[in-house]
């Protein structure tokens, strides 16, 4: 974490203690609230799914490319994704230029395991030919405007991002790959969904804002799948949780998710959709 | 890793029989600008702009501290800047790292902000200018440095002039105003040029291709033509953005 | 480099009828441990560590000066923590830098440690951490936790509680404890979890793959017992070293 | 730019201006006047190619090295070439060993560019296997000592190295390349000048020498080509330039380029040179 | 070197000096006296092969893997191997984490010349296609407790790791490679031990401590082949030494290489061995 | 990325009926060495050396500040070294970035320089050396060495005495002096040794390959040799330099 932040603010501490002890927030929020939720599909029409999602003043952009490439040899069959994560200087006064740091990482990783553990790729779909080559995912999320809780916002920008991000289809043809000029959708399948809660004193919050962050004592992120299955979890932050703080925020987590999901895109109809076409065969 | 080519294929005249350029455009027609100034709530000053498909984002933050200290100069702040496009900018997918090519420009645009600068006023200090190109359709260094001159506007940098900026390109013999990438890539030349424009002073001038020096010439009087268009609606964004600030305040 | 393929192959059954896991272990059954103190002669704490076929060792250096001095606290310690897996601990090699795998468990295992260290009591100095996996079979950051713990301890730190760490899985529907490599691969879901057992506080928790919320729930209950277990061998351990040293101290 | 040149001596300003307005410069050239300049060919026997350049005090040293590589996806039917400059750690007490820096990458840039733009290399000629196999041309330029216009220096050095360099010839037989022991030129057909003014107050001087540099206001380079035609332009440093000053500058490149062309060795014969023997076709 | 390290502790070089006149050492060894060594074998069994050393109290650890890979261009019908050593941030306060500093450099370097110039590893065993597929088998090594002399310590655990290797047998068919599930030892046909000794004054030490090796004012390393032949020498640290010095220094380390050897594993019975089967050929 | 192999290749013998070597040498004979002092003007002390077809450029800063400080020593200078090839100076290019061979070769010039100059006289300061191979053909380490310490005389640093380095190799079972890339290629040995002549120390010692004892001994008795005479065409050409620069100074 940068160093200005772990200046932690003591009276503001006690300030939001002393709200939070009466159920308020600074912003007004309840404390199972969100801030409003802007979603903005397709913000960047050369990448094959794009989204910038607003989180109160937090701005996450997340962008999809898919290229050609060569599967991991445990999984031949399969497709591959990866997520990078980055902070840019823009988005605080804090951030650096360079490479992602921990925290950055972090929010990738667990952007990373929420869609691998749900399994809302179907990578079995972007296998062309096993073996030696398939579709590999990147996914690319920056947060261009730090305001507290850049994983849901990033999480969220993924996810929306993934669900309308169109793919040419390919035809192969005795081992030779051509690329069509046919756009398909991603086989997306399933829309898992971050949800990030803080704890101040005794309290739990939903959504903290970057003030809240700076005093909190930790932090849970409960990711939640389309059948109110959890699919990642990730404390974070020096500080503990007891074991009723985490079954609290599992069941929160589903709550909120299923709230927040009505903000995506409905998942793609894929039911019909060839995304290779083996010729000849 | 891949070998999957995407580009743009070559039309058969990227100038048609009228003058017409293959978006409509007349020779020494500018793309649709669109400038919001103010628009992150963490920078000192930020500027969106749309140039075309082009889409930037910049932000400053300063004058402030500068880590580690020795860096600092005792008669003036220093300027940082940093030009970065994210990997989904463009059609092939760019790796998130600084390229060689963003290591230069990031240079030759700090160069082109510095004259404007009062820089004299904050010893001790850095400014730092952020841009961001979320989408890229040629022009991005040009479209970076219009976009941060405003930020620096935006965060009260106290500045000799505005400094904007537009390329000119050479398509099938003849000079275009503000190429686009389709016109980059298959066009004959690319003169990117950035001024003060109330001073007459360049700040940024680069070239490729093969010009004459009757040509270079020209190009250089329609970029200036091209630069006061964009001067303007760099003022008219910022003017807006003071005339919003001063409703809100007497509203309340 | 390499297109070979290693890696154990699954078999018909990971749970047998008689609720037998391919080691041999009950569902609800931890590995073997073995635990030693204070086996590296330069750290200021130290502790070896099997866990089945994990092999783990922990050092501790400080509380120590910090280079470069700015990043100290006035009014505490710093943690940090490295957690790295040699190139030959996994049975494909592994290349010696760091991957992003191990910076964020790095991450996650210092905050896990953190809060049971009386920071404020060491302001402006460091307290570093270690842990290098030897070799590698499933639950490693949990094994690195608990080794590290002992290893603080060792160092004569000032804790709150020691941390002991356990995973849970989801193997063929069940959960499990201790999962191992061959269990982690092909089961449904990981859940590693690290408490200071006595105060009863969550310090780590990670989770992937699917469970509901009632298998949630029942893997948080599964791993406090596994925690109980470990946090009974360290203390074991911690005071078999302070006994050696008190037998060692009497003879002479 | 290294720190101790960031202290511009002022007193050495006030002087070298007082001289400019007078139409002299501390070294005694005139205004548009080149310090000596020597090309030495070949100096490194095991590369393809090698030049060493000086500029007065000023050295650098450029080699050329072929290697086979595969091409650009969007250029199937072309080799490939790389310019990379590096500034020596004993080339000046400023300099610090490293991966280049802006500076060194800006020279390379800027080389490249005129290399590129004016097709000095025929890259149609280096393609072996379309999209598969092609030559791929490295030219490393370092600078050995730095007294001011590292980027003529440069410049010079590259297209020197290229145009007298060799490459072997290969045969293509049934999709198999085999490396001859024969050696052709490379196919080498402009040879772009780079010409580096400063701006110093109100004047421009060519070939600033390094105390010069270190109390310039602006810098220009225009690299002009065999037809007299500019191929690349580098504004560089803070400072500002006229349209005038541009118009000036431009028009004493061209007519420095034509000049200081004499010195470099003449285009090599290519016009029956065979770089690919395409056997059994 | 590390910082806190270049601190001489002038008193201690005193009191050393002063008992290596009378032919004594701190820990109460001969001059020529190896601390005890323990060497255990396979500690990681999912390695190929691994050894943990222990001299006193340095304990350095190897494994060994194998890997497919491309022979180097220069030797198609050799396969290839590389040594990685780290001194890891626990071995000592001094050492930091990051990638190998120039002191990991050179003991990897130096052992890596002891394997190579003895020929211990029989390269031409490990091709399984000329020019495209052999075996790579890649040597790390890791400083666990550094108290002097992690030379020796790398260099015995390494061959100690690589005599005891196991590796698959394959199956070429038609330029098709298999893994076999049988295993067979790395052929290992030679035995390198590297011995390293301190100048201290004008006395020779041989296998120094950590603080023998503070005070030292030059270290030399010999390492020795199987047949009393030197195979790798190395001077280090600034210091110098006299002609008879050396020559001491070679004949001490034939003697106590033949020591050392003994605690090693015999060299592999692999007449018959049989690495790669050719199968339909 | 290439797979183009660019090797000498091997001749039939390396030594004739006659003991002649491939490029004329008799077996105890030097290459042709030209040393030129302060060919540089930007450095303290310089200078060019070609070894048969080596060529080496040396430079050397300082005694001068050291930044960051806090890596100076309070009683005597440090020395620093850098050996680089630039990437042209072999038949396969090398890419520029330092490969571990060159980090080792800078570490172990740098102790072979060390002995030879006076720290002591500098505390708080590092004194800079600097070798660029520009083209290599054996044996660089050593001609790096010669003219480093050359270039170490030229800029005035106080030394106990110059240091002069020569390879002895052993080739188709003898020993030969001064092995050029060939004979270091398909020799049995390469044996780089550097030494203060004028008090017999020997300063850098390193060897690969097999030798015998006695083989070795004898290896370090035809080095000697060698280095006596590269020490004297050092000597010589710093003779040269100050008569060049005395009879300048008469003349003016």
């Amino acid at each position: 974490m940068p160093r200005s932040e772990e200046i932690i603010p003591k009276i503001k501490r006690q300030q939001i203690m002393s709200m939070l002890a009466k159920g308020e927030r600074l912003d007004g929020r309840r404390l199972d609230e969100y801030r409003p939720i802007s979603i903005e599909l397709g913000v960047v029409e050369k990448a094959e799914g794009s989204a910038m999602v607003r989180l109160g003043n937090t701005i996450s952009i997340a962008g999809v490319k898919v290229e050609l490439g060569k599967p991991y040899p445990d999984t031949p069959d399969e497709g591959a994704f990866i997520v990078n994560a980055e902070f840019l200087p823009l988005a605080s006064p804090t951030f650096e230029p360079g490479p992602p740091d921990e925290s950055a990482i972090e929010v990738a990783r667990v952007v990373d395991r929420g869609i691998r553990s749900s399994g809302a790729i179907d990578l079995k779909k972007l296998c062309i030919l096993p073996g030696e080559k398939v579709w590999v995912v990147y996914i690319d999320v920056y947060v261009l405007n730090h305001d507290g809780n850049m994983m849901d916002a990033s999480g969220l920008a993924t996810i929306a991002a993934l669900l309308i991000a169109k793919m040419p289809k390919v035809a192969v043809k005795e081992g030779k790959v051509t690329i069509l000029d046919e756009w398909v959708p991603l086989p997306v399948v399933n829309r898992p969904v971050p949800v990030t809660m803080a704890k101040i004193g005794e309290k739990i919050v939903v959504d903290p804002s970057l003030d809240e962050e700076l005093v909190m004592d930790c932090r849970i992120t409960v990711t939640i799948d389309e059948s109110d299955r959890i699919c990642a979890v990730q404390k974070g932050i020096g500080g503990s949780l007891t074991v009723d703080d985490v079954k609290y925020a599992s069941k929160l987590a589903v709550e909120k998710a299923k709230e927040i999901r009505k903000a995506l895109p409905p998942l793609p109809s894929i039911e019909d959709v060839e995304w290779i076409v083996k010729e000849g065969q | 890793m891949s070998q999957l080519v995407r580009k743009v294929e070559r039309p058969p005249r990227l100038i048609d029989e009228e003058g017409r350029r293959a978006d409509g455009r007349k020779v020494d027609e500018l793309r649709r600008i669109k400038i919001e100034v103010g628009v992150l709530k963490n920078a000192d000053g930020s500027c969106y702009l749309e140039q075309g498909r082009n889409k930037i984002m910049a932000a400053v933050y300063g004058p402030r501290e500068l880590h580690p200290r020795h860096l600092a100069m005792p008669d003036r702040a220093i300027l940082r800047c940093r030009y970065h496009m994210v990997p989904f900018s463009v059609l092939e997918r760019k790796s998130p790292a600084p390229t060689r090519r963003e290591i230069e420009l990031s240079k030759v645009i700090r160069e082109a902000l510095e004259p404007a600068i009062f820089l004299e006023y904050f010893p001790r200090t850095t400014i730092d200018v952020f841009i961001e190109v979320i989408q890229a359709d040629g022009g991005t260094r040009c479209a970076g440095i219009t976009a941060a001159a405003v930020a620096l506007a935006d965060a009260g940098i106290p500045m000799r002039d505005l400094v904007a900026a537009i390329a000119v390109g050479k398509v099938e013999g003849q000079l275009v105003l503000d190429p686009m990438d389709l016109e980059d890539r298959y066009g004959e030349a690319d003169m990117p040029v950035a001024m003060m424009p109330s001073l007459g002073k360049i700040t940024l001038l680069q070239a490729d291709g093969l010009m004459t020096l009757e040509e270079f010439e020209k190009a250089l009087e329609l970029a200036m033509r091209g630069i006061k268009e964009i001067y303007n609606k760099q003022k008219e964004a910022l003017r807006e953005k003071y005339l919003a600030i001063k409703r809100e305040v007497e509203v309340t």
